[in-house]
């Protein structure tokens, strides 16, 4: 375990970024997003939760794949390099970091996604405990500890000193590179604010949400349930929850004429809008109550029945706050609880 | 609210309309839902109307105008312009409605009272003209007027411009000037209004929720949708596209735009965005004469009219 | 993509000297779409167009790019070209490298380098080009006039000459409008009557007209050549073909205390009755609202001293429905009701008139049997004060903006026919200017003055009271000596300003036909086009365009005849077929482009439309072709980007755009 | 004219078929030379140009902008240089409002007599242009070589 004083972060954060790039969450006006280190970034580690999740520096919203150049009829092709400088993600959540192992498991599966195992590779994921949960946060339902982030390195905020505790060979190499910085400390702060969290964490207002019959084997049933024209009604088919969502993984590819040539791109998609995976002969979910249900049966039903039973959700509870018209999964799964007029 | 229960509930009974488009209780007090309701058991459990409940539900009565019978819709003043305009663009079927105009005091934004500090909110009441906060961390207090709604601070007046009855009171809230955020930029440096829009929009994460909420954006499928102008676009790659969009929907919106606000609301990264639209509206006030969209419902708009007299396109350097 | 020739033209040296034509040629070949590029000297000429000719057939091409000169010059002469090589004739786009490029560069990089990005332009149109076909459609050769009055009845005698039917709608029991209440006209001093009078007769007798009086337009349906109208005949509860017009009816009806309109209110006529002594046709009508028949169910004189048997009291409106190729509007004025000017005390003393009230007091068949006397007490006036403008030229939005442009020319004729009948009578006029363009006019106006010693005032009349003793007392001002004048007046007459017949709106709505905000119907184009609607197929004549007096309203009245008689010639319209063309799965129904589109060619149905398998009734726009001009308002009104125009593509300009700035 | 050999603007002209693309030939038959930068796309009028015509030029790197119709009452349209200058107006005061320097967009009515008229104006708004230097401030940068 070791310590740093608050006042001295920005030495930290220099340091990092003399070697490595740097994603520190960043306040712009009153929101606060990940962004790239820099000395006039206004770096906030207090809000709890980021507008976008961090998934970002893994899987960015929009990133190159190639470009195709055309000069007088010749055509030449140079594919977009892959990440091999290693980067820092400096206060990611619990619940942040499971979205992440949510997304190993779509990209790192056969066929590996070399963008995003490049990525991967390169980074270096220092986790924070959530100082205060908020209301909207439910991520022990889905077992994860907002005490303990599964990060390379777990960060803990206490008054005056931020605590350091590597946790992997990662976190430990760069413990090492900061060891300048980083002075020694007992885990006897660490330990409180564990139980600080929580006590909190367990009076938590949707803490004891239920996910019983949330599998695979409820497919049909769940699919056919009369619940989701009920529920689907006030959703505006925008992207809020899929685009601060921390595990939705949904892109789309698309070309980009630079006049000269082509770039081809990948960027998120969100299976709530109407021309998600919109094909020549039109749209195989034709309605917005197909849309809405595909996005919940997703991360409750398919994505566990595929991957041995992990939700695609982490209880972040972004959609919760986000939601424009105040839809979101934790009313998905009450609604069905109470067998629907919710 | 008990009255607009009760009045619903008559309405359904004698089966003047088929359904109540309202809000509904929300798993916490500030998260009420916009709502179907269709018998008097459901309004009885659930409806719910209050401070939260600020979605404009104009744009919902596209789809209900579509469906058998009439359909009971609760609009709060602002909300009346935005139908008036639909009904103009022959979106909404008139006789598709019952309108009851409820009544207004400011509608309260969540993200404002979370940005004043508030962490862990468990339950806010109305305290006369305080709102009392339960949160995890303790409870507090805040001033009901510093928890509106930006719209509500420049609010177009408590009269309902079309209904078929009113039920409630309401209460002026507005207490800022109109274009007073529109002034501020105006007389920025070409540099500085560059910067702040820059900084504004590179939070953009082109999620549409302010286009898909705006009920003036009612289009089918949306320029931005649709191959045809090839214009289609998703990501935010460059930071020129959040533009292009945003200029390109005031543009389109503008003349139509009644400033319900709605944009602003629902922007999850709380881009200003009123601060296009309300520009359009500030300049078509000045170039072709005051203009409210959606005050009457006959009116042609101010971009497919026109005056031989109108102004220059070199007004924009003249005004320097 | 296409298969795409281009075509470089040296146009001798004026392309050639400042453009690398040889080095176009070449950097074109790389680009998308580009099979075939080659130059040569002239390009327009038989020896270049057959070089095109034969490219076409060699390397199949479909679309060609013609590098030269403007296409105002050449562009029809490559369409015929493409046509005669058998591809459609707006596959052809040309890049103009003449006037835009080598005649304004010295440079040869420069222009070159501009000429291959122009060219490139075209391509990447020309990519996107898709063939049209202009459309044809048939025409209905007869022509409605609605107005009876001089405008009409001249515009319906013109083109009946040329041997195509018209019908003339109009809505008072008799045609001849306006000029028929006239007393004389100037600048010649003729008596109204006498010249209208012939034309009259000669538009009732002609074989090619047909006049529907006491009848109203209802209904127009259609577009340019094949309109359908249905016209309402108001019940006029006589039988026409027994009616022999010999008056004993109207003599013996008992209710003869209806102010009669003819007369503008200053008598009164029977309940039946005909408008005027000359009304054609010669039949009467019986006004329900007055007949004691209708309002107590007895009497029926008329019924029992009708030899003919003409007189039916259970007459209903009729419909009739017929097809036009063109319609002539001429609905003429009335003049502006004066209550908002009540400080010339018009409501309160007879005594004060307006200018065509003053044409029935002078007119032998007018009230007063044609002597100039005061309708208050029938004495002789001495001392008349007539007032210009009265609502015209009016800068505070109580009347016109506009001049009626005849009131000058009428105040001088009534102040020369008084002088001249009464030469002990002093006649005022008080005016902001006298105008009085117009062949003979001012010469007409000086005579008044010189020779009839008419007292012509520089200034505005602030009031006019009514004294006790039933004179009034006009306060004006003399704005050249700079003075106030007070004038005891015994009759005051008010130029009134003149306004389109109010109907007009309600029949510019059903025409589709653009209107000002004044209700003057609107010119295709001020200048060039100015006896036709925008809307094809409508043509304006009189008054209903814009003030007028008789001589113009005749001119103009033969110029829309012989626009219409031009139209009605045809015996099919070719349609330009860059049309604007609405995209139903796109359309939101929202009326946008409708309200911008100057020729009403947008019109909406709601039909049943298949989104990708979703059916749903929608509210869509739709184009006619016949009437759209291809201007591209409303693709540009439209938001979804439904509704585009074929020639000029939201796509094409894009890749234009592109293929410029890249 | 200031010689900056490195700047070469790309200037964008969108004319109305009936008067200012005439007005450009009768400059061009007039021998009245202005840049080469202007490049003049044809419409058949103005009310066809869409803003986001004007915003996709600027997109793909245009440095100027300039829209030319007939004159306000001498559209062959009638109508439709009146929408295009009220569509124009609201465009060209919100890319001011954005901070985009409003001397990179113009719109001016030029008729088919006035080739004067017309070399002027695109040798005015070149020096402005030049002026102004590069647009960064609009366009995507993937656009940039």
């Amino acid at each position: 375990m070791k310590k740093i004083a608050k006042s001295n972060l920005s030495a930290l954060f220099a340091k990092i970024n003399e070697t490595k790039d740097l994603y520190v969450p960043v306040k712009n006006g009153e929101q606060v997003n990940f962004a790239a280190y820099s000395e006039e970034a206004e770096v906030d580690l207090t809000a709890l939760k980021t507008v976008k999740s961090p998934k970002d520096a893994f899987f960015p919203q929009s990133e190159n794949l190639y470009t195709c150049f055309n000069e007088q009829g010749k055509i030449s092709i140079t594919p977009e390099e892959l990440q091999d400088k290693d980067f820092v993600v400096f206060g990611m959540k619990a619940c942040d970091i499971k979205g992440i192992e949510v997304l190993d498991k779509v990209f790192l599966s056969e066929p590996v996604d070399s963008f995003y195992a490049a990525r991967r590779q390169h980074g270096i994921i220092v986790g924070l405990a959530c100082d205060k949960p908020e209301e909207s946060c439910f991520c022990t339902v889905f077992g994860i500890n907002p005490a303990e982030p599964t990060a390379d390195v777990a960060v803990y905020d206490d008054e005056d000193f931020l605590y350091w505790n590597a946790l992997t060979e990662k976190g430990n190499a760069l413990t090492e590179t900061l060891c300048d910085l980083l002075e020694d400390a007992d885990n006897t702060a660490v330990e409180n604010k564990k139980k600080e969290i929580t006590a909190i964490a367990e009076k938590l207002p949707y803490a004891n949400l239920s996910l019983e019959g949330w599998n695979g084997d409820a497919l049909t049933e769940k699919f056919d349930s009369p619940i989701w024209e009920e529920l689907y009604k006030p959703c505006l088919a925008c992207g809020t929850c899929t685009f601060s969502c921390p595990t939705c993984q949904c892109y789309d590819i698309k070309d980009y004429n630079t006049g000269n040539g082509i770039k081809r791109y990948r960027c998120w998609d969100s299976c709530m809008y109407s021309d998600f995976t919109m094909m020549a002969h039109g749209n195989n979910r034709t309605s917005q109550m197909q849309r809405f249900r595909q996005r919940f049966m997703h991360k409750l039903v398919y994505f566990p029945a595929n991957n041995d039973g992990m939700y695609s959700c982490v209880g972040c509870g972004r959609c919760v706050d986000k939601c424009p018209q105040n839809l979101n999964i934790v009313k998905v799964i009450k609604a069905f609880e109470k067998g629907g007029k919710a | 609210m008990q009255k607009i229960v009760e009045r619903a509930k008559e309405l359904l009974a004698d089966g003047t309309v088929n359904r109540v488009l309202g809000w509904k209780k929300g798993d916490m007090c500030f998260n009420p839902e916009p709502a179907f309701f269709e018998t008097a058991e459901d309004l009885d459990e659930n409806f719910v109307y209050g401070g939260f409940c600020g979605a404009n539900l104009s744009k919902y009565m596209i789809d209900a105008s579509k469906l058998e019978g009439k359909t009971l819709v609760l609009l709060k003043p602002c909300d009346t312009y935005s139908f008036n305009q639909l009904i103009n663009e022959h979106r909404v079927d008139r006789e598709k409605a019952y309108i009851i105009g409820v009544g207004c005091k400011g509608k309260l934004n969540i993200e404002t009272i979370k940005q004043s500090g508030v962490k862990g909110i468990l339950n806010i009441t109305e305290n006369g003209d305080m709102l009392n906060i339960e949160t995890l961390y303790g409870n507090t207090e805040m001033k009901y007027s510093d928890a509106l709604l930006e719209r509500c601070h420049v609010c177009k007046g408590k009269e309902h411009k079309i209904y078929d009855e009113l039920i409630g009171e309401s209460q002026d809230t507005s207490d800022r000037e109109r274009f007073a955020e529109v002034e501020k930029i105006e007389k920025m440096s070409p540099e500085e209004k560059f910067a702040f829009f820059q900084k504004e929009l590179s939070k953009c994460i082109r999620c549409n929720a302010c286009r898909n909420v705006c009920p003036a954006c009612s289009c089918r499928k949306c320029v931005f949708d649709s191959t045809k102008f090839d214009s289609s676009q998703k990501a935010n790659t460059d930071s020129f596209e959040e533009k292009m969009f945003h200029i390109i929907r005031a543009f389109h919106v503008a003349g139509r735009c009644t400033d319900c606000g709605e944009c602003s609301r629902v922007c999850p990264q709380g881009i200003p965005l009123h601060l296009f639209n309300r520009k359009f509206i500030k300049d078509i006030n000045e170039f072709y004469g005051e203009y409210q969209a959606g005050a009457d419902v006959d009116a042609k708009g101010p971009l497919t009219e026109y005056t031989f007299g109108d102004c220059e396109p070199s007004i924009v350097k003249e005004r320097g | 993509m296409q298969r795409i020739g281009v075509f470089v033209c040296h146009c001798g040296s004026n392309i050639a000297a400042t453009v690398d034509v040889k080095k176009v040629v070449e950097m074109v070949k790389t680009e998308p779409g580009v099979i075939h590029a080659e130059d040569y000297q002239y390009m327009c000429s038989e020896a270049g167009q057959a070089k095109i000719i034969e490219a076409v057939k060699e390397h199949k091409l479909n679309g060609l790019v013609v590098c030269s000169c403007s296409p105002r010059m050449h562009e029809a002469t490559f369409r015929k070209c493409a046509e005669r090589a058998g591809i459609n004739p707006y596959m052809v786009e040309i890049a103009n490298i003449r006037e835009h490029c080598s005649w304004i560069h010295k440079d040869m990089d420069e222009a070159t380098e501009k000429a291959v990005i122009l060219a490139r332009a075209a391509i990447a149109k020309v990519n996107l080009n898709a063939p049209l076909q202009a459309g044809e459609s048939g025409v209905v050769k007869r022509a409605l006039v609605i107005g009876g009055g001089i405008a009409g009845i001249q515009t319906a005698l013109d083109i009946a000459d040329a041997g195509f039917p018209v019908d003339i709608v109009e809505k008072e029991p008799s045609i001849g409008g306006r000029m028929s209440q006239l007393d004389k006209t100037f600048p010649t001093l003729d008596c109204s009557a006498c010249i209208l009078t012939p034309k009259m007769v000669e538009a009732a007798a002609h074989p090619n007209i047909t006049i529907h009086t006491y009848s109203e337009v209802e209904n127009v349906s259609g577009f340019v050549g094949n309109f359908t109208v249905e016209i309402r005949k108001k019940a006029r509860s006589i039988d026409m073909d027994k009616c022999t017009g010999c008056g004993l009816c109207q003599e013996k009806c008992p209710m003869k205390k209806t102010p009669s309109e003819f007369n503008r209110g200053l008598g009164n006529r029977s309940a039946i009755y005909t408008p005027f002594a000359q009304a054609i046709p010669n039949v009467p009508v019986i006004d329900r609202n007055a007949c004691l028949k209708f309002k107590t169910g007895k009497c029926g004189i008329c019924s029992t001293v009708c030899a003919a048997g003409a007189i039916d009291y259970t007459q209903v409106d009729t419909m009739v429905t017929e097809k036009y190729g063109a319609i002539v509007v001429a609905t003429g004025f009335d003049m502006i009701k004066l209550d908002k000017y009540d400080e010339y005390a018009y409501s309160q003393s007879k005594d004060v008139i307006t200018s065509l009230e003053l044409e029935r007091v002078m007119n032998a068949a007018g009230p007063t049997k044609g002597h100039l006397e005061r309708l208050s007490d029938g004495k002789a006036p001495k001392e008349i004060v007539f007032i210009q403008c009265v609502g015209s030229r009016c800068a505070d939005g109580r009347g016109k903006g506009y001049c009626s442009k005849i009131c000058c020319m009428y105040t001088a004729k009534h102040a020369m026919l008084i002088r001249d009948k009464y030469p002990d009578v002093n006649v005022t006029v008080f005016y902001i200017d006298v105008r009085t363009p117009g062949k003979n006019f001012d010469e007409f106006y000086r005579r008044a003055v010189e020779n009839y010693g008419v007292n012509y005032v520089k200034g505005q009349v602030g009031k006019v009271i009514p004294q006790p003793d039933g004179k009034l007392l006009v306060q004006g001002v003399d704005l050249i000596d700079n003075k106030q004048i007070l004038k005891e007046a015994d009759m005051v007459v008010l130029a009134a300003a003149i306004e389109p017949n109010p109907d007009v709106r309600k029949i510019a709505t059903m025409l589709t036909a653009s209107i000002d905000n004044d209700n003057f119907l609107t010119e295709a184009h001020a200048k060039l086009r100015p006896v036709e609607s925008p809307t094809a197929g409508i043509f304006l004549s009189g008054v209903c365009q814009g003030p007028k007096d008789i001589p113009e309203t005749v001119a103009q009245a033969g110029a829309a005849a012989v626009k219409a008689i031009g139209l009605l010639a045809k015996d099919k319209l070719m349609t330009n077929p860059c049309t604007a063309k609405s995209d139903e799965l796109l359309c939101n129904g929202c009326s946008k482009c409708a309200n911008v589109c100057p020729y009403g060619a947008i019109s909406y149905e709601v039909k049943e439309i298949n989104d990708h398998g979703i059916r749903e009734t929608r509210r869509v726009a739709q184009v006619n072709n016949a009437l759209c001009q291809g201007c591209g308002a409303c693709t540009v009104a439209c938001p979804s980007g439904a509704m585009d125009l074929q020639g000029f593509s939201n796509r094409q300009i894009i890749a234009e755009v592109d293929a410029i700035c890249r | 004219m200031p010689i900056n050999k490195e700047f070469k603007p790309k200037i964008v002209a969108f004319c109305c078929n009936w008067c200012s693309y005439a007005g450009a030939d009768l400059a061009g038959s007039s021998r009245l030379a202005y840049p080469a930068d202007v490049k003049i796309i044809k419409v058949p009028c103005s009310c066809r140009v869409n803003p986001m015509f004007i915003l996709r030029a600027f997109e793909k790197g245009a440095d100027g902008v300039i829209m030319c119709g007939c004159h306000p009452g001498d559209c062959h349209y009638s109508t439709g240089n009146y929408y295009a200058r009220r569509r124009m107006t609201l465009l060209f005061s919100m890319l001011d409002y954005m901070g985009v320097e409003n001397g990179r967009t113009r719109v001016e009515w030029v008729s088919a007599a006035e080739g004067v008229k017309f070399s002027t104006t695109m040798n005015e708004f070149v020096e402005k242009i030049y002026s102004l230097g590069e647009n960064v401030r609009l366009g995507d940068l993937r656009c940039k070589k």
